[in-house]
């Protein structure tokens, strides 16, 4: 966890991206949030939600979404009360504010979309375990407003579902034919593996690749 | 019987780490030398084996009893940061080896998903029993603990590989894992721990 | 005497075929005398001495050109010339062994004219002090790389410390028969050699080392060994690199040698055949050690023949009107020995064979040949045993590649270790975790080299993974 | 002379295309160089001098030269489809490792070959062309992501093999022809597209060996059957056990295989087959059957002791052979799956690097002594 905070921290500046677009500090904290240092594809953080829920489309961007959900109200919650929570006793603090909202999400989406609960399973509840949410609440929600806060966690949330919608198009279009459960290629041969976990892994780690590939620099990295 | 069926599908059938995901991202952080990828894997044998009941008994004695279940996860956390503490604590104060070579892994732990996501599994998704906890709590942490000596050992194999630049690191280690859950595959069927629970 | 019946043999090694331009079974024929020697000042890795001669000075074979005082922690033993005639310059050049060093040249006067060592009556009665000084003076060095003195004022071999005297009778490297052929030939001076070397060294236990093809010395050893318990002969299989002093004395007497060690570190003395009859030659007949025999062999060589050749002789002497095509010439050994560019390379105490290989040869799609002439480890091609000679070129035989980890290396290694990763890790700089695998108990012999399908410079990768760690200590 | 010619041909285009910068093509002409010169144009420059004369185009052709026969024999026995599977796959094969020499700038290795046939000859008779090219595909995809031959952790035959029983498992392990029969049909695939162009759909009501051993209402082949592979239905290679066994002997007189891994393998699936059969007959057939059924042997001969994937170690061999060898009988009677041998390849190779730092022999040597 402390190994992931700093390499947030240190993988900040000096990306060119964010120098071609509006030069306000929201914008740019947004920006980088979800390209540079894209949770899944470049710091190789919260696999498991990436793996586990993406066998479909919809699934992944569901759990994308629940995550933005959470990433935003804990850090506006963080940001809000920085000042009250003693420093010694911070990171349990945040821990309880996080899973507070986990829960939240949790409930309601057992309330109100229980397939979509169903389907996605204890990877609801494991946003808590998400190292990037702790990440933003330490390294920015605790420094800075909560405006902007909300914001750096939205674009850290889009990036994150951005990745995992993606993730999912590719394995239910090889893996059922079919894109958000609307059949695209009528007759396909599934690929079953694609659903199974070896696909996601092989999947994601082509998509690492690539990403790396395309865009070298920025700091990839790998904690807890 | 079953506590044995239980802890040898933990480790190949129901691995917590190549069918369920859990604990991925240390798998691929702390995988690159042999040495802390064995630490790490102890580690998390020794957390989950302890954590698992103490969250079974905390629902099924405290929570379950004062119909408060919605407050798990935050229940469950706090537990696990809790115990996380006292074992480094008593291993720092009455195990200085065992501390000297696993204490950097013991606060990395608490965000582990391995072990929350192994108490969401058996206590909440599979309902199972107290032995049966323990069993898979054991099983769960061996297995999460082969995976990731073995990774270690691949990767140290694959130092002077010319790997495409891209993959190299988290990439190539992804993609071995791939092909370690295909050949996992084969296990399937053959335990299911789900069967176990309640 | 004891007599052991099993033949003895250790893990891994090759049987080489017999290659093509090996002179088996010739016999030993004097080279003619040189027009100039060049006499290094310097044997093997033993101290350099200082001339004592100056150039224009006349000299005689056997005169002492340079010598030291006696150092025990700079063994060396004086030089001889090795003909009669003129120092005309004394200047540095290359070593064939590598290295620098003095060298004394002499330019031939044709007549041949000796100084002989002061010759005792009777060696017997002689002290092993008094062999010492004799063989120190007439400049007996040990065989193999090494060099060393024989006995006489080395740092390594303080007779007291010593056990066991290992004679080394098997010749095991491709190309390398003259000294087998001296073994026939000097038979007496043989046996003779090994009782001097044995009372030089306070009566030690001798261990003979023999290669079970040469059933007829085995019985005239026996012979006339038969009746002294002090002597054991082993018969030993042929194979590659039985002569080695860390393999040998493994099978012989079943101790390791220590890594970085010397045979002298486990009380053992390990001579060849040569420096046997080197000694007897000092001793009874008072010559120095200024002739040795050499198998002038290989592909390129018209007449490959076993030669008995002046210390000091350059290479050229031997092979220039001998070639039949250019070649690769290599000194000593072709599996860990130096190519040799320069013509003028003198042969020195230490080298049993002068080999001249063809170059590497196009060939349209090897693969498809069935190898009736090839040497291999394996049995891809239909190399057989009635094919009286194998192919050998510098060719390497197939494309560089990365490691495929078929293991042939571990096979073939005698000092049972992983040469693969020996290499690698030493090609990358891991040096630590090449010493945990024990890099320093290479023997250096090639094999894994030789046998390797992938064709990585294994041999070369180790030496300069030691290289590094030596510069890195020292 | 023609081959110096022929050699300075060579050089020259290959000292066009750098000049040109097309640097990609002038690996893939390096590669068209060395498979015409087999290296015996290029000089040892340091210690030894002379080599083995074994290269490794030699070394990867022999396990070609045990396939020969085995694919002929597939030609036979389901007709010239397996021919086109094959060359299907050398194409794919081809075209994707060229890609990746060509970007990465690396040498084509022999490897290739060797892949490609295994691959092809692993497959059942009725795969979907589209599907093979797939399986391969992904097959030397994953070994160039590895970095090429040498480094690849998973046997890439296998893993192609492996992707396709995973992604499209009815199409590879439900439907079987019956095989040409030399004793009835005389020229029989020489002759025709496949068995079922001949006898209709009736061709495919065969189960293999192994599935017959799990479906009680079907009758087991006879050894005979298993022998010759007259009659019995599997993938392309693995149909005439004796023809493998033929293939494995030349195998490891060359000692490009070591019997420390295929025969260690073959006995100790027997002898665990044998052992369970006594206490539960209806999972687990008796060792000969075991051996012979399930392409235990071409995997044992061909596919484990790829060197790349397997332990260098000789004890990490033993070590390999018997886990395989248990693993594949366990695996079969304990789960559904027919198909264990693939999978107890895969799982040894990824513990091929754990054996291997765990086996490495101790050297004859003292250790070092302080000198004075």
């Amino acid at each position: 966890m402390a190994e992931a905070i700093q390499i947030q921290k240190a993988s900040a500046p000096a990306i060119p991206l964010t120098q071609r677009l509006p030069q306000t500090k929201g914008w740019k904290e947004l920006v980088r949030d979800i390209w540079d240092d894209n949770p899944t594809f470049r710091m190789i953080l919260a696999m498991c939600p990436t793996m586990g829920a993406t066998n479909m489309a919809i699934n992944g961007m569901a759990q994308g979404l629940a995550t933005l959900i959470a990433t935003v109200a804990s850090s506006a919650t963080v940001a809000a009360l920085r000042t009250i929570i003693p420093a010694e006793v911070r990171l349990p603090a945040y821990m309880i504010i996080i899973a507070f909202w986990v829960t939240i999400v949790d409930i309601f989406l057992r309330a109100y979309l229980p397939p979509l609960s169903a389907a996605l399973g204890p990877y609801v509840p494991l946003i808590i375990t998400n190292c990037f949410v702790l990440g933003r609440a330490e390294a920015f929600a605790s420094q800075n407003s909560p405006g902007l806060s909300a914001l750096d966690a939205l674009g850290v949330g889009l990036g994150f579902t951005m990745s995992l919608t993606l993730l999912g198009i590719v394995r239910e279009l090889l893996g059922f034919g079919s894109l958000f459960g609307i059949q695209i290629f009528s007759g396909w041969t599934p690929w079953v593996i694609m659903i199974i976990p070896a696909g996601a892994f092989l999947l994601v780690g082509l998509y690492v690749g690539i990403v790396k590939h395309f865009s070298p620099g920025g700091q990839i990295g790998g904690g807890a | 019987m079953d506590i044995f069926l239980i802890v040898l599908g933990a480790i190949l059938t129901n691995n917590i780490l190549l069918t369920t995901f859990l604990g991925i991202c240390p798998f691929i952080g702390v995988s690159g030398e042999y040495a802390s990828a064995s630490g790490m894997g102890m580690a998390v044998i020794f957390v989950l084996t302890m954590t698992l009941p103490a969250n079974w008994l905390i629902k099924h004695f405290i929570l379950d009893p004062l119909g408060v279940s919605y407050l798990s996860l935050i229940v469950y956390i706090v537990t696990i940061a809790f115990l996380v503490q006292v074992v480094e604590m008593f291993m720092k104060r009455f195990l200085p080896a065992l501390y000297s070579s696993l204490g950097i892994f013991l606060p990395l732990i608490t965000v582990n998903c391995a072990i929350l996501g192994g108490v969401l599994f058996a206590i909440a998704t599979w309902n199972l029993g107290f032995m049966e906890s323990v069993a898979y709590g054991f099983g769960g942490g061996v297995g999460w603990a082969l995976a990731i000596i073995l990774m270690a050992a691949i990767r140290e194999r694959l130092r002077f590989a010319p790997i495409p630049e891209g993959l190299k690191g988290p990439g190539i280690a992804l993609i071995i894992a791939g092909l370690m859950a295909m050949s996992f595959v084969g296990f399937s069927g053959m335990i299911n721990i789900r069967d176990f629970g309640g | 005497m004891a007599v052991l019946g099993s033949l003895k043999t250790f893990k891994g090694g090759h049987y080489f075929g017999l290659f093509e331009g090996t002179p088996r079974g010739q016999r030993l024929k004097v080279a003619p005398l040189p027009h100039r020697v060049i006499i290094p000042l310097r044997q093997g890795f033993s101290a350099e001495v200082a001339p004592i001669v100056q150039e224009g000075d006349r000299v005689k074979a056997g005169q002492v050109i340079g010598r030291n005082q006696p150092d025990p922690k700079k063994p060396s033993t004086p030089v001889h010339a090795s003909i009669s005639g003129r120092v005309t310059k004394i200047e540095r050049r290359s070593h064939p062994l590598g290295g620098e060093t003095l060298c004394v040249i002499i330019e031939s006067d044709g007549k041949d004219e000796w100084e002989m060592l002061h010759r005792p009556a009777n060696y017997e009665k002689l002290s092993p002090e008094e062999i010492g000084k004799i063989l120190y003076e007439a400049g007996v060095t040990s065989g193999g790389q090494a060099g060393f003195p024989t006995i006489y004022h080395s740092a390594f071999a303080t007779p007291d410390k010593i056990r066991y005297l290992i004679i080394n009778a098997i010749e095991t490297e491709p190309f390398c028969e003259a000294t087998d052929q001296l073994m026939y030939e000097e038979f007496d001076k043989f046996v003779n050699g090994i009782k001097i070397l044995r009372q030089a060294l306070g009566n030690v236990q001798v261990h003979i080392g023999l290669g079970y093809n040469r059933p007829r010395i085995y019985e005239e050893l026996i012979e006339r060994l038969e009746y002294y318990d002090w002597c054991t002969i082993h018969q030993l299989r042929p194979k590659y690199p039985q002569g080695d002093d860390a393999v040998l004395i493994r099978t012989l007497l079943g101790v390791l040698l220590p890594q970085r060690g010397y045979a002298t570190d486990v009380g053992c003395v390990v001579q060849d055949v040569q420096q046997c009859v080197a000694a007897y030659e000092a001793v009874v007949e008072g010559k120095p050690f200024v002739e040795r025999v050499v198998s002038v062999a290989g592909s390129a060589v018209k007449e490959p023949g076993n030669y008995r050749v002046r210390v000091g002789t350059p290479i050229g002497h031997l092979l220039e009107s001998n070639l039949k095509c250019t070649g690769r010439i290599v000194m000593g050994s072709v599996l860990h020995g130096q190519a040799q560019g320069d013509l003028d390379a003198p042969i020195t105490k230490e080298i049993p064979a002068v080999i001249a290989l063809r170059e590497a040869e196009r060939e349209l799609f090897p693969i498809a040949g069935l190898g009736f002439d090839r040497d291999s480890f394996t049995g891809v091609y239909l190399s057989v045993p009635w094919v009286r000679s194998k192919r050998a070129t510098t060719s390497l035989n197939g494309n560089p590649r990365p490691c495929v980890r078929c293991g042939y290396c571990i096979d073939v290694c005698p000092q049972n270790l992983v040469p693969a990763l020996l290499g690698e890790y030493s090609a990358n700089g891991l040096l630590s975790e090449a010493q945990e695998l024990d890099l320093f108990a290479c023997i250096e012999c090639g094999l894994c080299a030789y046998v390797c399908p992938s064709k990585i410079p294994l041999l070369e990768q180790i030496r300069e993974g030691k290289r590094k760690i030596l510069q890195e200590s020292a | 002379m023609l081959k110096d010619k022929l050699y300075t041909f060579f050089e020259k285009v290959h000292h066009d295309l750098q000049a040109r910068r097309a640097e990609g093509l002038a690996v893939l002409w390096e590669g068209i160089k060395d498979s015409v010169f087999g290296g015996s144009e290029k000089a040892a420059r340091q210690a030894p001098y002379i080599r083995d004369a074994i290269g490794m185009q030699r070394y990867m052709g022999s396990p070609l030269i045990a396939c020969i026969p085995l694919a002929l024999a597939s030609i036979y026995f389901y007709g010239w489809r397996s021919l086109a599977i094959i060359v299907l796959t050398y194409l794919v094969g081809m075209a994707v490792e060229f890609t990746f020499c060509a970007i990465r700038r690396h040498e084509i290795t022999e490897g290739l070959l060797v892949t490609c046939m295994l691959y092809a000859l692993s497959l059942p008779p009725t795969l979907p062309l589209w599907m093979v090219a797939v399986g391969i595909a992904f097959a030397i995809g994953i070994k160039e992501l590895f970095g090429g031959s040498g480094y690849n952790i998973f046997n890439p035959a296998i893993s192609g093999r492996a992707f396709l029983l995973l992604a499209f498992p009815s199409a590879m392990t439900t439907f079987w022809y019956v095989p040409f029969n030399p004793l009835t049909d005389g020229l029989g695939g020489f002759l025709h597209w496949s068995p079922q162009a001949v006898k209709g759909v009736d061709a495919i009501a065969k189960a293999t060996p192994l599935g017959a051993f799990n479906s009680p209402d079907i009758a087991n082949p006879d050894l005979l059957t298993l022998l010759t592979g007259f009659g019995r239905a599997d993938v392309l290679g693995a149909t005439s056990a004796i023809l493998v066994l033929l293939g494995g002997l030349y195998l490891l007189h060359t000692r490009v295989i070591d019997w420390r891994v295929s025969i260690v393998m073959i006995v100790s699936a027997g002898l665990t087959s044998q052992f369970l059969s006594f206490i539960n007959p209806a999972k687990f057939p008796d060792g000969l059957y075991a051996v012979l059924s399930g392409g235990l042997l071409f995997a044992a001969f061909l596919n484990a002791t790829d060197p790349v994937t397997s332990p260098m170690t000789v004890r990490g061999r033993w070590i390999f052979g018997i886990m395989l060898g248990v693993l594949t009988v366990l695996g079969r009677g304990l789960t559904g799956y027919a198909e264990w041998v693939t999978f107890a390849i895969l799982i040894g190779n990824m513990f091929t690097p754990l054996i291997d730092r765990f086996t490495i022999p101790k050297s004859f040597s003292a250790p070092a002594i302080q000198k004075r």
